[in-house]
């Protein structure tokens, strides 16, 4: 749990140039991210073991064994592979810029056009459990967090529970239980609200396992604070207190933890969609995998460090609306 | 610095005892069921019912009963032994896994830490990067590269997860560094080396002791993630990812192979996460 | 190697072919004939009592990269919107379809056959002989969005032209016989398309390829499933179907459900209406409370090849003795819970016309045999553990598989015969192999393996010229990893090729038949089968006889026992 | 009945009563109590002062009173009622309906009292819109400015919209008050409201408590410092381990103390004492120097400048990027054997030009030499044979020792390496451990197991073991009780005067800086505004920013009394 390293973390604590120079800073930061990610991703196809024509060749046909050299030149003519690394490098940092993540080696369609088309309800399962986890997390929190009754142990145990479960074990379960045996839910969710349901809830009840840690902690540490003492002379009730003094504060580092949370929903939301069956980049991605399709996987790479960018500054913005003291200095 | 070694040398001892002697029933279970992994771990035979690769053909998928307590399998095999011997290769995965991602944090974080400036920068931009990069996708590359093997699940896992720990480390290193201890040092002329084995390394262990119990744990859980997703290890080696995975395509009819290795593998996870954030609370309060 | 595969997750294609046993030359009379009456009886039969509308919600196993192409996935969604210039029944005969009837020459190298008429595709344009030559000759090509890597590997070597002679009649001129050509025309990725749709490149057609057929290509929704509406005016079913004219329901749903829980969970709760591949583990359920379809594919069973070219398989003792020496049957039984029957042919799956049951039983389980040939070959001590040795060399048989080609199922049955030939001296390793490493050669070099465990499906005998085929010229033949080379068994395939007297034909097949299994270069295991459920009230769905099974629903309707 | 209170109010009747009051923690009451038996009374216009050092269980006291004691107290009294209205056992929800509206609460350190995400209007209004007091957004916007003008805040207007961090310690402060004013409550309790404040934003608070008073209402003010309380309390009760061990109006207990440990806070505020002179009881040093081989004192009377600092600038980056000198073009001198004091608020600059000497910072100008040699300007590593010349005391010691060393560890690790066989060592780290005044058992201890008085010894023992010439004490006595303090202060002076060492002294506080100093600097936004010999300095000062510091420094109204005048007294209590 990467809890500490994030209640730690330095992301979000920058404190505070002028709005825009720190957001020209945080995009251009964020621009030497995506660009670093797809070096790495050019890397990895350059360092796949074995000729990467010959895997080319035998995926397509769906042969084993050596092809011929008249293939090969073909192939390796048709995707570059004949120049010098620094070449192919320019180009596909290039091809990066027009949009273009290159070709599946399975597929043969372009690999943004692939992702493109799975990204959409993969994100919408990410949200949809990203904001149940909030809520999951914010609820139990806000009413039975850092009071000294069974209750809040209760809650304690179960997010470490929570945050422990493997969530593909949780999801067949759930899956079995509740849509196959029970038939409460069905079992292929496609993107229908109530088929959203399980594995939202296989992804989210993980999360909020960890913001519950996190943002209760948080919660415990801040109830015990002199400006809390305040408010409570100031004659406000317990629940005002929570409400409106302590849950701001206890949020924070919650909404830290967000642009964490947004790469764990991406690796669960790949196990969660391969038990639902479900449309998406799982399984595309454990697909590719399997094939040694590298262009999907780099490309998913790239994307996925492009959407944590994102994400991030999303979290950095949410922070500052949330923690004035950034914003104002 | 060695002085008095006799005196501090008992201290630990001393510490140790009181720390026993006041261990929470929750951590005193925890450490029973941890053990009880360790020991099937190192010494399978003696927890085992059944040879866990023996196939009995006439009773396959029997539910668990007393001749077979969690079941068997579509060979007949006895899944309560299958599990204890899975317990060697998965603690192995995690023990492995969370050495090396520990090591390249420690690399990447401590060096960023320690130098500072333009090389700080630098690393901390590429923990950036492959922070960036979900560990499942990381791993997913690596099993891409390099094909499924145990290795690669070590490898994958490792690196998968080492970004986080690396950011926690160098974080870690950077508070410890700007300590006023390591000043306190500075300022009695101790050469920056000798600060940084003396000081900042030992104490900075600390917390990474108990990030690497609990990191123990998530690890397993990767790999057996991996495995669940069949680019893990392949049978008949009852590794829980791949009990977990072969259990799945009959969970609808024989539910307790699918269950029980989930069951193993979250008792086992949360049972080091709950040692490993005792750990940390206690080695937190000491600061 | 090959594979061909129904049932495995990659497909990795089989393009084998499967040339079907020989059409003979008094066939094609029956074949003229017999197609009129079916279709008319078929129309005539069902017209009034068939219930229309609905849509089948299907839900299948692999998702495949395009809509069309050599791969067993794409033959099954092919299957649902072309159709072939001819079909083949579960009988093995060649009936017509598109081809309402055709002639061969003496020399057994120009076939001539007669269009069906005023056959349209699904964009209007016209179905005519100059459409399919246009397509055969695409095939052949070198075209990479015409070529088809299914039917190139079969007739690259015979073929030498197709062309239309008359708007309904087209010509297939060979330059040597070839008698599987019509069983090749008969495989669903042989199935007709549009050639004006064609010219809009691989990209588009793979998205939304053209057809004839039943059904039309709506929606792909990559990763989810794709959709078909029926085709209002269709005209053109083959002479195996049960109707003529266009489809009872209204379209397909055909979900790609990779998860065998999820898949069949959702037949459970009837969220589909059929699903492809039942679970082992389900198999008696499903047959209790679903109707259940199976095909047994023909072509290689799913078989251990051994490696004959080095030691220890060199020996056909040896051979023999790993075969006496591990009771596959009962692997089989327990490893799939009765849903496949064990096969002890290795040269020939049960479903082919040429397989000779008595070649089913071979190498039964005796350790006392093997043993015995194990000491006749030399293998006489044993180690510690219990491991023959030779010349202090032990007995190991290294066995590469991949799941690619094996169900965990099978991955079991295995781990079985793992067990069981330990008895008799051999340390057998297991060598899985995930998919991507199978193809790019991994634990499949001259000095990797001792056993591969492969299988090709094929409509019968045919398969033999791919398994069997020596080595010439210096080209190796990849697709046997036996390396087991026989000149007379060569000689005896291709006398088979052509040979258009059935009879005949099989009795030669037969003979090489009966020398693969005496020489044990392969041993049998299971045969590959596709499995189809279906929810009662869904009926008439059958599976494709031509290729590997592909489920048909142009005739099926939903009866709801009104 | 308050039975000490010598200036009765007939006409009043109390407002407040506390008959043996008694707070524990804890389920058996025996376990932990913090608080026993205290009774007191309190009329309208009335100051009561509730002094104490840390855990002498004032807070508590205090925060019993509106029933905020904590989860796990348990209150019990004879009485304790308010305005008649007995407040035991009262609910939850009949508190809040007193809480702010009769008795409002202010506690230290307004920068952690006020939330501090939100804005100061919001936080001075939240008692307003809680007990329903104002009816629209416009008549609440009012109220909080006239609120924050009354406490003195000035702009309150813009100030309504900042956020806390943006103010000033003492505007904060008075934002704070303001908020436990705004519904005009009887009662004002006040928890150590001026303790992280500066000297002249001190003075500005306790004048605004005193003006609060005058407006009739009655004060409660908790302090550890019997300065500040001197000035307006009209009776104060001293605290020590939970009980009150002596009571009485303020000029009482100022001019004729009764009980020894009254006597010993007061002792120990060094404002009220001879400059040097002991602060302590003179039990603390134990072991007669001579008998051990520390170097005697050998002042020469040559006096030779030790450190030299000439034209010091340093700056850092501001929050909005800008440059900002934070020690801007100092020059000074100190001599072998002498006390320089640096005094200045937070912010002056002051620890940033300790550091500098330290070579801990690089200057980005100037250059401070040391015993006449370069010193800042050397390499790291010519540097490090020197650097046990120059050791420091830290503000918190616990921060500056590695958590897991022992005490023996700690000290031996900054002995020279002539001492070399570990015996020897031991011996030398015994002797310093003794010459601090700490007993040997403490060698095995670690950092956490010491009090923050032993804690700040060991920190005394490590800066003087390998012989230094000289020892920066950055605000060495800032975090300690005023009578632990008077210790430290009493074993520094002690140490200086038997050995060859001297200080660079740093404080904010003007009355430790004025008794342990022999010259002085005072710093202002980074540069010196003012330097010379003490007595001078505090006799004389030059700038008007001096003056106004000197004047706004708290003291014993008893110094006037007996050193000087007796205004001070007659002003504060009036």
């Amino acid at each position: 749990m990467t809890l500490i390293s994030m209640t730690g973390s330095d992301a979000v604590r920058i404190v505070a140039h002028h709005p825009i120079v720190w957001f020209a800073r945080r995009i251009f930061s964020g621009v030497v991210v995506v660009w670093a990610a797809a070096t790495f991703a050019f890397l990895i196809q350059c360092v796949l073991p074995g000729d990467r024509a010959q895997i080319i060749i035998n995926v397509t046909s769906g042969n084993v064994g050596p092809a011929s050299s008249a293939e090969l030149a073909a192939i390796n003519a048709k995707y570059g592979f004949d120049q010098p690394l620094a070449v192919q490098y320019g180009k596909y940092i290039l091809q990066i810029l027009h949009g273009d993540l290159g070709e599946s080696y399975q597929q043969h369609r372009p690999v943004a056009a692939i992702i493109a088309e799975q990204i959409g309800p993969t994100i919408v399962l990410a949200i949809a459990a990203l904001l149940i986890a909030w809520l999951i997390a914010i609820l139990t929190t806000l009413f039975i967090a850092g009071r000294d009754n069974i209750w809040s142990k209760l809650l304690n145990d179960t997010q470490v529970f929570l945050a422990t479960v493997p969530p593909y074990w949780l999801a067949t379960i759930l899956l079995v239980l509740f849509a196959v045996k029970l038939g409460i839910f069905p079992v292929i969710g496609g993107n229908s609200p109530i088929g959203l349901v399980l594995p939202t809830l296989a992804l989210a009840l993980e999360l909020s396992g960890f913001f519950g840690q996190v943002v209760q902690n948080e919660f415990t540490r801040v109830l015990e604070q002199p400006f809390v003492t305040s408010a409570r002379a100031r004659g406000m009730s317990d629940f005002g207190v929570r409400l409106r003094h302590v849950l701001r504060h206890a949020a924070l580092p919650g909404i830290t933890l967000s642009g964490w949370a947004l790469g764990k929903l991406l690796s669960g939301a790949i196990l969660i969609e391969v038990v639902f069956a479900r449309q998406g980049l799982g399984g595309v991605l454990v697909a590719a995998t399997s094939s040694r399709d590298v262009p999907i996987v780099s490309g998913a790479v790239l994307i996925s460090a492009a959407l944590f960018v994102l994400a991030s500054i999303i979290v950095d913005l949410t922070y500052r609306v949330v923690d004035p003291r950034i914003n104002l200095t | 610095m060695s002085m008095f070694a006799e005196v501090t040398l008992s201290r630990p001892l001393r510490e140790v005892l009181a720390i026993v002697r006041r261990v929470p029933f929750r951590i005193a279970v925890c450490i029973i069921i941890f053990g009880v992994f360790v020991l099937a771990a190192m010494a399978p035979k003696v927890l085992q019912t059944h040879d866990p690769l023996a196939i009995d053909l006439r009773s396959a998928l029997q539910s668990p009963s007393i001749a077979h307590w969690f079941g068997t399998d579509q060979l007949g095999r006895d899944l309560y032994s299958r599990v204890v011997e899975g317990a060697g290769q998965s603690l192995a995965i995690g023990l492995g896994a969370t050495a090396l991602s520990m090591s390249i944090a420690m690399v990447i974080g401590g060096a960023a830490a320690l130098s500072g400036g333009l090389l700080d920068s630098i690393l901390s931009r590429i923990i950036d990067v492959l922070f960036a990069i979900p560990t499942l996708l990381l791993a997913l590359v690596f099993v891409t590269v390099f094909g499924p093997s145990v290795l690669t699940e070590v490898v994958a896992v490792g690196i998968g997860t080492a970004p986080g720990y690396a950011r926690m480390i160098r974080g870690q290193m950077l508070s410890i560094k700007g300590a006023g201890y390591v000043e306190a040092a500075k300022v009695l002329g101790h050469p920056f080396s000798r600060i940084v084995w003396r000081h900042i390394l030992p104490n900075a262990m600390n917390p990474l002791t108990a990030m690497m119990t609990i990191g123990v744990g998530q690890a397993i859980i990767w790999a057996s993630g991996l495995a669940f997703l069949g680019l893990g290890i392949a049978p008949p080696a009852p590794e829980w990812g791949a009990l977990l995975n072969a259990g799945r395509n009959y969970v609808i009819y024989a539910w307790w192979l699918e269950i029980i290795p989930g069951l193993a593998v979250t008792a086992f996870a949360l049972s080091l996460t709950i040692i490993g954030r005792h750990l940390q609370d206690r080695l937190e309060g000491q600061r | 190697m090959p594979l061909s595969n129904a049932r495995s997750t990659r497909r990795f294609t089989g393009k084998p072919n499967y040339p079907a046993r020989t059409v003979e030359a008094t066939l094609l009379v029956l074949l003229g004939l017999s197609q009129l009456p079916s279709s008319i009886h078929a129309q005539e039969g069902l017209a009034g009592s068939v219930k229309r509308g609905g849509a089948i919600r299907y839900g299948h196993f692999q998702e495949p990269t395009c809509l069309f192409g050599g791969w067993v996935q794409q033959w099954y969604l092919q299957r649902q919107y072309s159709d072939n210039l001819v079909a083949r029944t579960e009988g093995g005969n060649i009936v017509p379809w598109l081809a309402e009837s055709w002639s061969i020459s003496d020399d057994k190298k120009v076939y001539t056959f007669e269009i069906k008429p005023k056959v349209k595709f699904t964009d209007g344009t016209a179905l005519d002989a100059q459409a399919i030559a246009d397509n055969i000759s695409g095939w052949l090509s070198n075209d990479p969005d015409l070529r088809n890597p299914t039917a190139a590997p079969y007739l690259g070597d015979s073929f030498e032209s197709a062309t239309a002679i008359a708007p309904l009649r087209l010509q297939v001129k060979l330059k040597v016989p070839f008698q599987p050509l019509l069983n090749v025309f008969a495989q669903s990725s042989q199935g007709i398309l549009s050639p004006s749709a064609l010219k809009r490149g691989l990209a588009v057609n793979c998205e939304n390829p053209v057809g004839s057929g039943p059904f039309i290509v709506d929606k792909w929704r990559h990763g989810r499933e794709v959709t078909f509406r029926r085709n209002p005016d269709y005209n053109s079913a083959p002479a195996t179907a049960k109707h003529q004219g266009p489809a009872y329901v209204d379209g397909i749903t055909w979900k790609f459900l990779p998860d065998q829980t999820v898949r069949y969970g959702s037949l459970i709760t009837g969220e589909t209406d059929a699903v492809y591949d039942i679970p082992a583990v389900a198999w008696k359920d499903a047959n209790s409370r679903f109707s259940v379809l199976r095909h047994l594919t023909g072509g290689t069973p799913l078989r251990l090849a051994l490696y004959t070219a080095r030691p220890p398989f060199d020996d056909v003792l040896v051979r023999k003795a790993f075969a006496y020496s591990t009771d596959r049957r009962a692997a089989v039984d327990t490893s799939f819970l009765g849903s496949l029957p064990f096969e002890g042919n290795g040269a020939l799956s049960q479903s082919s016309p040429e397989y000779l049951p008595e070649l089913g039983h071979s190498y039964g389980y005796d350790v006392r045999k093997a043993n015995q040939l194990l000491d006749q070959a030399g293998w006489t001590e044993r180690n510690r553990d219990g491991v023959r040795l030779k010349n202090g060399k032990p007995l190991i048989v290294r066995v590469s598989y991949s799941n690619a080609f094996l169900k965990p199922d099978g991955e079991q049955a295995l781990q079985v015969i793992q067990q069981q030939a330990r008895e008799a001296g051999f340390d057998v390793r297991l060598q899985p192999t995930n998919p991507a490493d199978f193809f790019a050669g991994k634990n499949l070099g001259p000095d990797d393996y001792e056993i591969v465990l492969l299988y090709w499906v094929a409509p019968g005998a045919e398969i033999f010229r791919i398994s069997w085929k020596p080595d010439q010229n210096g080209e190796t033949n990849r697709f046997n990893p036996s390396r087991y080379q026989d000149l007379t068994l060569w000689d005896v395939i291709q006398k088979a090729e052509q040979e258009l007297n059935g009879a005949q034909r099989t009795a030669l097949y037969q003979q090489a038949e009966r020398k693969i299994v005496d020489e044990a270069p392969v041993i049998g295991l299971t045969v590959l089968d596709v499995t189809l459920a279906t929810k009662p009230n869904l009926k008439d769905v059958w599976l494709d006889r031509g290729s590997v099974g592909e489920p048909v629903f142009y005739d099926a309707y939903f009866d709801d026992g009104k | 009945m308050s039975q000490g209170s010598p200036q009765p109010v007939p006409q009043q009747p109390d407002l407040l009563r506390v008959e043996s009051l008694r707070v524990s923690f804890g389920r058996s009451i025996a376990e932990n109590t913090v608080v026993r038996s205290i009774s007191f009374s309190l009329r309208p216009g009335q100051c009561l002062a509730i002094v104490g050092e840390s855990g002498s269980g004032k807070s508590v006291t205090a925060r019993s009173l509106i029933g905020l004691a904590g989860r796990y107290a348990n209150v019990h009294a004879r009485q304790l009622s308010f305005d008649g209205m007995d407040l035991i056992g009262l609910s939850d929800r009949a508190w809040r309906r007193i809480r702010g509206t009769e008795i409002g609460f202010v506690l230290q350190d307004a920068l952690v009292s006020l939330d501090p995400l939100r804005r100061i209007g919001k936080e001075v209004g939240e008692s307003l819109l809680l007990h329903g007091a104002v009816s629209s957004r416009e008549e609440l916007a009012q109220r909080v400015i006239a609120l924050l003008k009354l406490v003195g805040v000035p702009e309150p207007e813009t100030k309504a919209e900042r956020l806390p961090h943006q103010l000033s310690g003492g505007q904060r402060q008075r934002a704070l008050i303001a908020s436990a004013l705004a519904l005009d409550p009887r009662i004002l309790i006040a928890d150590e409201p001026t303790t992280a404040l500066d000297v002249t934003a001190q003075a500005h608070v306790l004048a605004l408590l005193e003006e609060t008073k005058t407006r009739g209402k009655a004060l409660i003010l908790i302090s550890h410092d019997l300065a500040v309380v001197s000035r307006v309390a009209d009776e104060i009760l001293v605290m020590r381990g939970g009980e009150v061990v002596e009571r009485g109006t303020a000029a009482q207990i100022f001019r004729d103390p009764r009980h020894p440990y009254t006597r010993q806070l007061l002792d120990a505020v060094p404002s009220g004492r001879p400059r040097g002179s002991r602060l302590s009881p003179s039990t603390i040093v134990r072991s007669p120097l001579q008998q051990m081989q520390l170097p005697l004192q050998s002042l020469p009377k040559s006096h030779p400048i030790l450190l030299e600092a000439t034209g010091l600038v340093k700056r850092f980056k501001g929050p909005d990027g800008t440059l900002r000198a934070a020690v801007d073009g100092v020059s000074f001198e100190m001599r072998s054997g002498e006390t320089l004091g640096i005094v200045g608020e937070s912010g002056s600059g002051k620890s940033t030009m300790a550091r500098m000497v330290l070579a801990l910072d690089e200057p980005d100008e100037g250059a401070v030499q040391f015993a006449g040699r370069p010193w800042t300007t050397l390499a790291e590593c010519e540097r490090r044979a020197r650097r046990r010349s120059l050791s420091i005391i830290y503000q918190d010691p616990l921060g500056s020792f590695d958590p897991r060393w022992t005490v023996g560890r700690i000290i031996s690790d900054s002995l020279s390496s002539d001492v070399e066989t570990r015996r020897k060592r031991k011996e030398r780290v015994i002797e310093l451990l003794d010459l601090v005044g700490l007993s040997q058992a403490l060698l095995d201890r670690r950092p956490l197991e010491l009090s923050g008085g032993q804690r700040q010894r060991v920190a005394i023992a490590r800066a003087i073991a390998p012989n230094p010439a000289v020892i920066v004490c950055d605000e060495p006595v800032s975090a300690l009780d005023v009578s632990i303090q008077a210790q430290v202060l009493d074993l520094l002076g002690y140490l200086r005067d038997h050995l060859d060492v001297s200080y660079l002294f740093i404080s904010h506080d003007l009355s430790v800086v004025r008794h342990i100093s022999d010259r002085v600097i005072v710093m202002r936004r980074g540069r010196i505004v003012d330097s010379g010999v003490t007595d001078e300095i505090f006799r004389n000062p030059q700038s008007e920013y001096t003056k106004s510091l000197i004047a706004a420094m708290p003291r014993l109204v008893r110094d006037q009394q007996i050193g000087h005048s007796a205004t001070i007294l007659e002003e504060g209590i009036a």
